[in-house]
């Protein structure tokens, strides 16, 4: 074997879980030509079969041992990748078990759709190990353009249109933004590469005794570009009405892949390429996650739409997010995924449940339609409000770890006012996470609501959803451990 | 040694004979329960006989005999023993408990015939007689106050006994809670005795203060304290308010609780703590004075009362003033004697009260008796006895003992001749009233309705009690009459090592005045002293009223109209406690506490601070207008936020 | 010889102007055009600093950025005509049943 | 010191009975009750193993375990008793089978959820009490949180609902804060772990601001759990409207929690801020005592009435813990033990009147000793004990609590004594506004008496009740040490700050190398204050 | 001023005003018709960069065929007159001052930046690199293989997205 070909093979091997996802895309688009429409569920389960090899070949990929590159060093294989990936593929493998009933009683089961939710998962994947710009970029924007047209997938409903293009105006908007950012710092620094940039920063800061404004000023503008696809405050506005619009099992891929994806990325970013310049994002990311935190919590004390009432709360839950973030330290990096991961089963769950209580044309996402649910479906009650516990930061659920490994960095970065904020915001948020209990377990039944049976394949979902939920919430120490190798390995070089 | 080695026997028995009426006896036959309740105190009795037969054989320097059972308390360097003791004093009360008590016990039998809940009287009672035997053999304060406390609970029980009246229930409530006013002095004593001495053992307090030297402030205080309790359960001013009203109880209740044992516990408390009072004489003092008003102020509102039992109450309230007096000036001795000759005859008084009102049906006031000598002779007689004991008529119980104290208070080392002149008015007082009572019951015509209530005397067993006790009355006090005539006061003899154990040096062994003038005249002096002619003034004003000019009361009332109605309406202290503690308390809890401060500002701030969020949630809603070009603007905002940030930022650090 | 600052400015001003139509303009389409001004500031900005640079790389980029705005309009003017034969308008302000 | 798997067993034994619940039918009620019943009873026996091997002597924990749980973190699962959390235990153990007991009929709806809700909360009191990781204790103590929350919830009265969320929202307030205040100590120790935390912090000692701001976190968590004045209007609410098991489990143990926290993390870990906040605390822990008695003195509502009473008895054991000495500490670990045991009893005589006329108007009532002697002779045995008539239970605690502050503090005490007057003023007029005078409303002339069972609760209660009264060293033997513990940490940290002060060096997490400084710089200047001297 | 200069600011001012027309413009039909301009002015000056190749993409892919896109949208839904409604408050008191004030925001420090900040950057120098086309696609084919083989999927999925917009609605 010539170098030539041995290193074209790693490339294509490094990029594998990518490449896998992209034959079962472009392999569903084809055979939705050929499938017939009661067929066609099976075109989810081959989507499903796809996150899964996707998986494995991420596992496989998990035992090179330290950092690789691929592509002349536009992508990076490294933990911090792996450890994403999972995350993505986790959230895209159950948006696909919610997708693939819900599709069917809505009446718009397509291959197309898996097709994009696969192509989304790759450009997701792109993102997390991007190591050049334009690999963000480009990841970025097969994310949003499969969103975009997700969102917007229910067109018989108005507000799935609606939601679909003011995501696209606005995600363009903000690219826009980004991809100016992109521009600055190029300028700034001469460079794309994400951990070159680091080193002409650096360089920059020796010769001039600062970093360059024009960086300075790209990295602003790229906050801008990233924050609006991670949801944080003032970026966030677009949020409830997209994760509202859309069909539910979209949001819950919205509400969770992109989001890890561009965590991810502004990790890379921030920590690797701006590290040195840490004192200065550090404030606009504390002043994020303190408006986050708070707009997203206050804003969903009122909301009566149970799904809106979510997508307030993944607001929320990105200023946690950030917190940890703010640490700017390598446990920070480990709590920014560990909440990822938590976040990524807790919040997708949450949506699943609301997929089967929609009922067809998400009719039911009134929080009195789920009055006195308890009685009539306990068990998905019970996961209801396990998932709900877990968003309220409740213990044995993974999301009170993810909390605690985030107040956790932030204090050990000394951030006490905002781990204060933090946790007053907690509390405030365990308000209307509580209030849906209440309605499900404390009060009479609802009339209006109908119970259905939950589907197998839902059924399934909910359980992987669960058990992971409860998994970190108990046993934390293994995808911990994870997390901070994953940690440390972006911060080698 | 048999019983002084077990001296819980004592009080085990008359604790199984509660617990097995209380849990067993609904459903026996009246004789069962009564054969139990009698027969535990009787036994208790008896064994209190033996116990006192030991303690005669024992040298003094055995005394006081202490026995510890099990550590009750242990936290830390506060250790409580369950430990009894006994020594002369508490002979005196052991005898006075348990033979006063078995006499109304028998007599319960009769006068509770006919009530229902019978076991549960009986196993109060005897509930009653346990805590008060551990009132007086406890040997140090924790376990005396376990005693406090379980006769408060005996008599809540007791005079609350008809709970379906609404006035009985108000008054066991009245008499838990006032007398828990006096605890809580009483409680602050022991917690400062602790502080003082770090311990609460008699034996260990008395031997300290006998040895070191302790600031005469704290002592001071420790006896105010104590004494405060002392107040509570005596019935002193200014909490004497429940003791009348006590008497809503069954009269043998009132009998043995409200005069002959419960309410004396408090004079018992400061004779036991009198080596601490002995170095404190301000404190003594203070005793003394509360003593002697309210021997006196009770006597007044006893003057005029119609109830008969509500006399007796006051008289009760007087007497036990007269005890404080006597320890007040220093003559534990004639306060404790006294104490024993009341309960004698006081116990009389109210047992024949309770006689004269189960031969009337039920009727108390003594404007609807009259004429009961001829129905009732031996309730008649039995009661005059009394009556001629606690005027202080010579030869009689009372004579001895109060002769003593008043005595005492004018001549004594602590003397004081405003507290003297105090008792001695009390004393014609309290003859006028009590003859008054004799007179309006048994004499003049029968003002009721012979045809409706069908007087008879009691049965055997009311009587016999009335009879045991009138010779009590009278042959009571002579244990101490030789003093009179010069001679020893054997009753003085036998309690002084209590007294002067742990007395203060300086004080010396004098309690009586035996020096001095000759035996003879003494007698004389005592014979015609004031207070002997105030007596028998009293009694003759009373006749001279009663009997003689019954318009006269009527005309003195209506010439002093003013007086007559404070003193009828007890100087309207009832009513100023509810009109300036408990109805100010009450609407303050309600009012402020609860509904300003509980629901107004602290739910308030709370709800307030919920209805904020939730309106902030409303306005924070308004970003999401639902417009795009005002989410640009705000994508827009944070661009040039951010942007404006770093570099500005980035300009400082340049 | 003109100044690669020149550019930039001129990059500046279209970008800004590019945001102004975008919070300025109703009409979805022309808030979408303006959109595509900003991406052409974008590329001019890029174009000019690889050259201030002496590199290519800067246009390898704005020959992405080119590629992606191709896409994106593709995209875009499908959800937009989709959206239009929902509502009859196409006026940016009557997009907004989505709120609060 | 035997190792066993005691703890773990005596902590998660009541876990066993969910599953056996599950399985049951949910109409299957008799048999839901039994297995509860059964497995609550043996759980108690179990429990009772403790007793027998538990050395009064032994300073320090017992039956510890410690294993790992999340290493990197440095949280273990790290149980051990001490002569404090013991009977705190066996209260659990003891009251759990009696509220299963009492919800026997009173519970028709959701029984099977019922009855785990009990055993969950079963477990993770007793967890609480028995974890020696912080951070393990902080997710036990938040587990109890949720079986309340529903028990309130869905088992609840009339405005259930208002104060479930009251009451869940008012705890997560505290504890939220409380969390941040561990995870802020374990930045500054390195662990977790509670006995290493007190080592560290013997030879260490904080800046005091910083000792202040944990203290204060971790004082306002257990404050709101006690609860102390004014954080304690949640109480009332939550126990007016919670069934009466859940009443029991509330007063009974769960507001243990808050005072055994405080004397478990508040004393021994921040002594200095805890002396400088005594003062203060003292006041409020007063005023809670008088202020509580006066407002249940003028309650109509029985129950709101018992739970004001909590406020003012669980007062005293506050001012008992703050007032440092060991006599006063004892007192109050005992008061905890008594208040379980007389309020828990208080609230079951009130479930019984409940389950027979569903309402807590105390005007509804009024001369019930007539149709029913038994019951009503239990309750005011009951009344006495709860206002310290000696030589109940009641007694022995308040005693101990009054004479060991009056130690130290004799203003203290002697406004705390006040409570021996009003707690007299409020049970007695309650009672006598229930039980006492003629019957006055029709319906009630025809209640029933006690039944076997509920004779067989309240008799179980009163024998408690007595045995506390009367074999108090029993129990106060076994506190002694751990309570000496507590009090000489507090005096040996007097002593060392007489000493000049060392600026600590606090040991990082092994992966905690910050990569870079400039994010702690910025955040030392968020909070300067806050931070100053925490790092060299 | 040279010739280049002077081009520059006549190709800038055309795109500037190009700007204004497209914000101006009440009919999107001539507001697509001033992007066209800007983005063929843009062209130009691309060409005074050196950056030949690019001017070319922009001229065929933007104002060809994306343009066209639009205005064949724009036919399509007959687009009219722009609505005179009413205006968001946020955009009228906050979005349009913020534009403008953004504007010059960053035309500043682009101004600032590009004179001072951009290292080892020597005005005059850099104009004589050669740019050419063959010089770009070995670039685009070595080191940026792999965004030009993304960008394949990304069009992919803009097929995808068109065919799942423009599909009639099947009934369900």
């Amino acid at each position: 074997m010539t170098p030539f070909l041995a290193e074209q093979l790693r490339n294509l091997y490094l990029l594998s879980p990518e490449i896998v996802l992209c034959v079962f895309g472009i392999v569903i688009m084809v055979a939705d030509a050929f499938t017939p429409a009661a067929k066609q569920r099976w075109l989810g389960w081959t989507a499903f079969l796809g996150t899964l090899v996707a998986l494995a070949a991420v596992h496989h990929l998990s035992h090179e041992s330290g950092v690789s590159t691929a592509y002349s060093g536009l992508i990076r294989v490294d933990g911090f990748s792996i450890f994403v990936h999972v995350v993505v593929l986790v959230a895209v493998g159950l948006a696909i078990l919610g997708s693939i009933d819900y599709l069917e009683m809505e009446g718009l089961q397509r291959g197309e759709y898996y097709a994009l939710v696969l192509f989304a998962a790759v450009g997701m994947g792109i993102l997390a190990g991007a190591n050049e710009m334009v690999m963000a970029f480009l990841g970025l924007e097969m994310s949003s353009i499969s969103s975009y047209i997700l969102a917007g997938f229910r067109k018989r409903a108005p507000q799935s249109n609606e939601a679909s293009l003011k995501y696209f105006l606005l995600g363009s908007f903000a690219t826009a933004f980004f991809l100016y950012g992109i521009a600055m710092v190029y300028g700034g620094t001469g460079t794309t590469r994400i951990d070159a940039v680091h080193e002409a920063v650096w360089s920059a800061v020796g010769k001039q005794g600062h970093t360059p404004a024009l960086a300075m000023l790209g990295l602003g503008l790229i906050f801008v570009g990233l924050g609006f696809k991670v949801v944080i405050a003032p970026f966030q506005v677009y949020a409830p009405d997209v994760y509202e619009g859309s069909p539910t099992p979209v949001t819950a891929l919205l509400a969770a892949g992109p989001k890890a994806a561009t965590f991810a990325l502004m990790l890379r970013i921030f920590y690797v390429s701006f590290n040195s310049a840490s004192s200065f994002w550090f404030w606009a990311v504390w002043i994020s996650a303190v408006l986050t935190m708070c707009i997203g919590n206050f804003a969903a004390l009122v909301q009566t739409n149970v799904k809106r009432m979510l997508a307030y709360s993944s607001i929320a839950h990105a200023g946690y997010i950030l917190v940890a973030f703010a640490a700017g330290t390598e446990i920070g990096v480990a709590a920014v995924l560990f909440y990822l991961a938590a976040y990524v089963l807790m919040k997708v769950g949450a949506f699943l449940v609301l997929t089967h209580l929609g009922q067809l044309d998400e009719r039911y996402l009134d929080i009195q339609d789920y009055a006195g649910l308890a009685v009539r479906q306990p068990v998905l009650s019970a996961c209801f409000a396990l998932f709900l516990f877990s968003l309220l930061g409740l213990p044995a659920t993974g999301g009170f770890f993810g909390k605690f490994f985030a107040f956790r960095a932030a204090l050990d970065a000394r951030l006490v006012w905002l781990v204060v904020i933090a946790a007053i915001n907690s509390v405030i948020g365990a308000y209307y996470y509580l209030r849906v209990i209440v309605a499900m377990y404390f009060w009479e039944p609802s009339k209006d609501y109908t119970p259905t049976r939950v589907a197998p394949t839902l059924t399934f979902g909910l359980a992987i959803a669960a058990i992971g939920t409860i998994y970190l919430g108990v046993l934390p120490a293994r995808v911990l451990d994870l997390a901070q190798a994953a940690a440390h390995s972006l911060l080698s070089r | 040694m048999f019983i002084l080695d077990s001296l819980w026997i004592i009080l085990a028995l008359p604790l199984l004979g509660a617990a097995v009426n209380g849990l067993l006896g609904k459903n026996w036959p009246k004789s069962a329960v009564n054969s139990v309740g009698i027969g535990s105190v009787a036994l208790s009795f008896l064994s209190v006989l033996e116990a006192v037969r030991e303690f005669s054989q024992l040298t003094p320097s055995q005394i006081p005999f202490v026995r510890d059972y099990f550590s009750w308390i242990a936290a830390g360097p506060f250790r409580v023993d369950f430990s009894l003791q006994i020594d002369q004093l508490t002979v005196v009360m052991l005898l006075v408990v348990t033979g006063v008590g078995l006499l109304v016990h028998i007599y319960s039998v009769g006068y509770m015939a006919h009530e229902g809940g019978y076991y549960r009287f009986f196993s109060y009672l005897n509930l009653f007689v346990f805590f008060m035997l551990t009132l007086v053999l406890g040997s140090n304060l924790i376990v005396m106050f376990v005693g406090w406390e379980g006769v408060g609970l005996c008599s809540y029980l007791l005079i609350g006994f008809w709970f379906l009246k609404k006035s009985a229930t108000d008054a066991g409530k009245k008499a838990f809670i006032t007398t828990r006013i006096g605890d809580f002095g009483f409680m602050l004593g022991i917690f400062l005795t602790f502080w003082t001495f770090n311990t609460v053992e008699y034996k260990g307090i008395f031997t300290q203060l006998q040895q070191g030297s302790f600031a005469e402030s704290t002592l001071t205080l420790i006896g105010l304290l104590l004494f405060a309790g002392a107040v509570g359960k005596s019935a002193q001013i200014p909490i004497y308010v429940w003791l009348p009203d006590a008497m809503e109880g069954p009269t043998p209740v009132s009998a043995l609780i409200h005069a002959a044992t419960m309410v004396t516990a408090g004079v018992y408390m400061v004779a036991r703590m009198n080596p601490v009072f002995s170095r404190a004489p301000e404190a003594m003092f203070v005793v003394a004075l509360i003593g002697a008003l309210t021997a006196f102020y009770s006597a007044t509102i006893g003057l005029v009362q119609t109830d008969i039992k509500k006399v007796l109450a006051y008289s009760t309230v007087s007497q036990l003033g007269y005890m404080f007096l006597g320890c007040g000036v220093g003559a534990y001795a004639a306060g404790v004697f006294h104490l024993m000759t009341h309960a004698f005859f006081k116990g009389l008084l109210f047992l024949a009260a309770g006689s004269v009102i189960h031969a009337m049906g039920g009727e108390q006031d003594m404007r609807q008796m009259g004429g009961l000598r001829r129905h009732i002779p031996i309730t008649y007689w039995t009661m005059l006895i009394a009556t001629l004991a606690i005027a202080g008529i010579p030869g009689f119980a009372g004579f001895f003992s109060k002769d003593e104290i008043l005595e005492a208070a004018q001549s004594g080392p602590h003397a004081n001749t405003a507290l003297w002149l105090l008792g001695v008015a009390g004393a014609a007082l309290t003859s006028f009233y009590m003859f008054r009572l004799i007179f309006l019951t048994f004499f003049g015509k029968e003002r009721f309705d012979e045809h409706k209530v069908h007087v008879h005397e009691s049965p055997k067993n009311m009587t016999i009690p009335l009879m045991i006790l009138a010779f009590l009355s009278i042959f009571g006090g002579w244990v101490a009459a030789p003093h009179f005539a010069g001679g020893t006061d054997y009753f003085e003899k036998f309690l002084h090592p209590v007294f002067t154990q742990y007395a203060p040096a300086a004080a010396g062994t004098e309690t009586a005045a035996e020096a001095g003038e000759s035996g003879g005249m003494q007698l004389l002096h005592a014979l015609t002293g004031i207070p002997v002619i105030l007596g028998i003034l009293g009694l003759l004003v009373a006749w001279w009223f009663y009997i003689k000019n019954t318009e006269a009361p009527k005309r003195l009332a209506a010439s002093l109209h003013g007086l007559y109605l404070l003193l009828l309406n007890k100087y309207y202290v009832d009513e100023i406690y509810l009109a300036v503690i408990i109805r100010p308390l009450l609407w303050i809890s309600t009012h402020v506490f609860w509904q300003t401060i509980d629901v107004g500002l602290i739910d308030g701030t709370v709800n307030g601070a919920a209805h904020l969020a939730r309106q902030a949630g409303g306005e924070v809603r308004e970003i999401q207008s639902g417009s795009t070009r005002s989410y640009a603007t705000w994508v827009l905002v944070g661009a040039a936020g951010f942007t404006a940030l770093l570099l500005g930022l980035w300009w400082k650090v340049r | 010889m003109i100044p690669v600052s020149y550019f930039l400015v001129l990059s500046a001003i279209l970008f800004g102007l590019g945001v102004l139509a975008f919070v300025f303009k109703r009409n979805i389409i022309t808030i979408f055009m303006s959109i595509e001004l900003m991406l052409n500031a974008v590329n001019l900005a890029f174009v000019a600093f690889g050259r201030a640079w002496g590199q290519l790389d800067g246009m390898v980029f704005v020959f992405f950025v080119i590629v992606v705005a191709a896409a994106e309009a593709a995209v875009g003017l499908a959800i937009v005509i989709t959206l239009v034969q929902d509502r009859q308008s196409l006026n940016i302000e009557r997009v907004n049943r989505l709120k609060l | 010191m035997p190792s066993s798997h005691l703890l773990t067993i005596v902590t998660f034994f009541p876990l066993l009975g969910v599953p056996a619940l599950l399985i049951l039918r949910g109409e299957d009620h008799i048999w839901i009750r039994r297995i509860a019943l059964a497995v609550s009873l043996i759980e108690f026996v179990i429990s009772l193993f403790l007793l027998p091997v538990f050395s009064a002597t032994a300073g320090g924990y017992q039956f510890q375990e410690f294993h790992d749980w999340i290493p990197s973190v440095g949280i273990h699962y790290h149980l051990g008793v001490d002569g404090i959390s013991l009977f705190l235990v066996l209260l659990t153990t003891f009251l759990t089978p009696i509220s299963v007991l009492c919800s026997w009929t009173s519970i028709h709806e959701r029984v099977k959820e019922f009855f785990i809700c009990l055993l969950v909360i079963e477990t993770a009191m007793i967890g609480v009490f028995l974890s020696l990781d912080l951070f393990l204790f902080f997710v036990f103590w938040e587990l109890t949180l949720i079986p309340m929350y529903f028990l309130i919830g869905v088992w609840g009265h009339g405005r259930r609902i208002y104060a479930a969320l009251k009451f869940i929202l008012y705890t997560m307030f505290g504890s939220i804060l409380m969390l941040v205040a561990i995870v802020w100590l374990y930045g500054l120790t390195g662990t977790f772990d509670l006995v290493r935390i007190q080592e560290y912090l013997t030879h260490t000692i904080l800046p005091p601001q910083t000792e202040l701001l944990l203290f204060g976190a971790f004082f306002v968590a257990f404050a709101i759990k006690v609860p102390l004045f004014p954080l304690h209007t949640w109480l009332p609410d939550a126990h007016t409207e919670a069934p009466t098991a859940g009443s029991v489990i509330l007063a009974g143990v769960m507001l243990k929690l808050g005072t055994y926290g405080i004397l478990r993390f508040c004393l021994p870990l921040f002594p200095h801020a805890a002396s400088r906040m005594a003062p203060l605390i003292a006041v409020l822990a007063i005023i809670g005592i008088v202020y509580g008695a006066l407002v249940a003195a003028v309650q109509t509502d029985l129950k709101r009435l018992v739970a004001y009473t909590s406020v003012s008895h669980l007062g005293l054991v506050v001012l008992g813990l703050f007032a440092f000495s060991t006599v006063s500490i004892e007192g109050a670990v005992y008061q905890m033990l008594n208040h379980g045991v007389s309020t828990g009893a208080l609230f079951l005589a009130v479930g019984m009147l409940y389950d027979r006329r569903h309402t807590y108007e105390i005007k509804e009532y009024g001369g019930l000793a007539t149709p029913m002697p038994i019951l009503m002779s239990y309750f005011l045995f009951i009344c006495l004990s709860s206002l310290a008539l000696p030589p109940l239970n009641g007694f022995i605690g308040e005693f101990i609590i009054l004479v060991g502050t009056y130690q130290a503090h004799h203003v203290w005490a002697t406004w705390a004594a006040t409570a021996a007057i009003l707690s007299a003023i409020y049970l007695l007029w309650s009672y006598q506004r229930v039980a006492l005078g003629e019957v006055t409303v029709e319906k009630n002339k025809t209640l029933p008496d006690a039944s076997p069972r509920e004779k067989l609760i309240l008799a179980t209660m009163a024998v408690v009740i007595i045995l506390m009264g009367v074999t108090s060293p029993y129990f106060t033997r076994r506190m002694q040490v751990s309570a000496d513990a507590v009090v000489q940490r507090f005096n040996g940290y007097q002593d060392a700050l007489r000493r000049p002060v060392i600026a600590p060096a606090p040991p990082r997490a092994a992966t905690a190398g910050a990569i870079h400084s400039a994010a702690p710089v910025a955040a030392v200047a968020i909070a300067p204050e806050v931070t100053k001297g925490a790092r060299p | 001023m040279s010739l280049p200069l002077l081009l520059f600011f006549v190709f800038a001012f055309i795109a500037v005003v190009g700007a204004i027309l497209l914000i101006s413009a009440r009919e999107p039909i001539h507001s697509a018709l001033a992007l066209i301009v800007v983005m063929v002015s843009l062209a130009l000056v691309y060409v005074l960069l050196g950056a030949e190749f690019i001017a070319a993409v922009q001229i065929i892919v933007y104002a060809g065929a994306v343009m066209v896109l639009f205005v064949f949208v724009i036919m399509l839904l007959n687009a009219g007159q722009e609505e005179r409604t009413d205006w968001s408050r946020m955009a009228k008191y906050a979005g349009i001052p913020l534009a403008v004030i953004f504007l010059f925001w960053i035309a500043h420090w682009m101004a600032r930046a590009a004179v001072g900040a951009v290292a080892g950057y020597a005005p005059g120098e850099s104009y004589v690199t050669p740019s050419t086309t063959a010089d770009l696609s070995k670039l685009l084919f070595t080191s940026y293989l792999l965004p030009f083989e993304v960008t394949s999927i990304l069009i992919l999925i803009a097929i995808l997205g068109a065919l799942v917009l423009a599909r009639k609605e099947d009934k369900a």
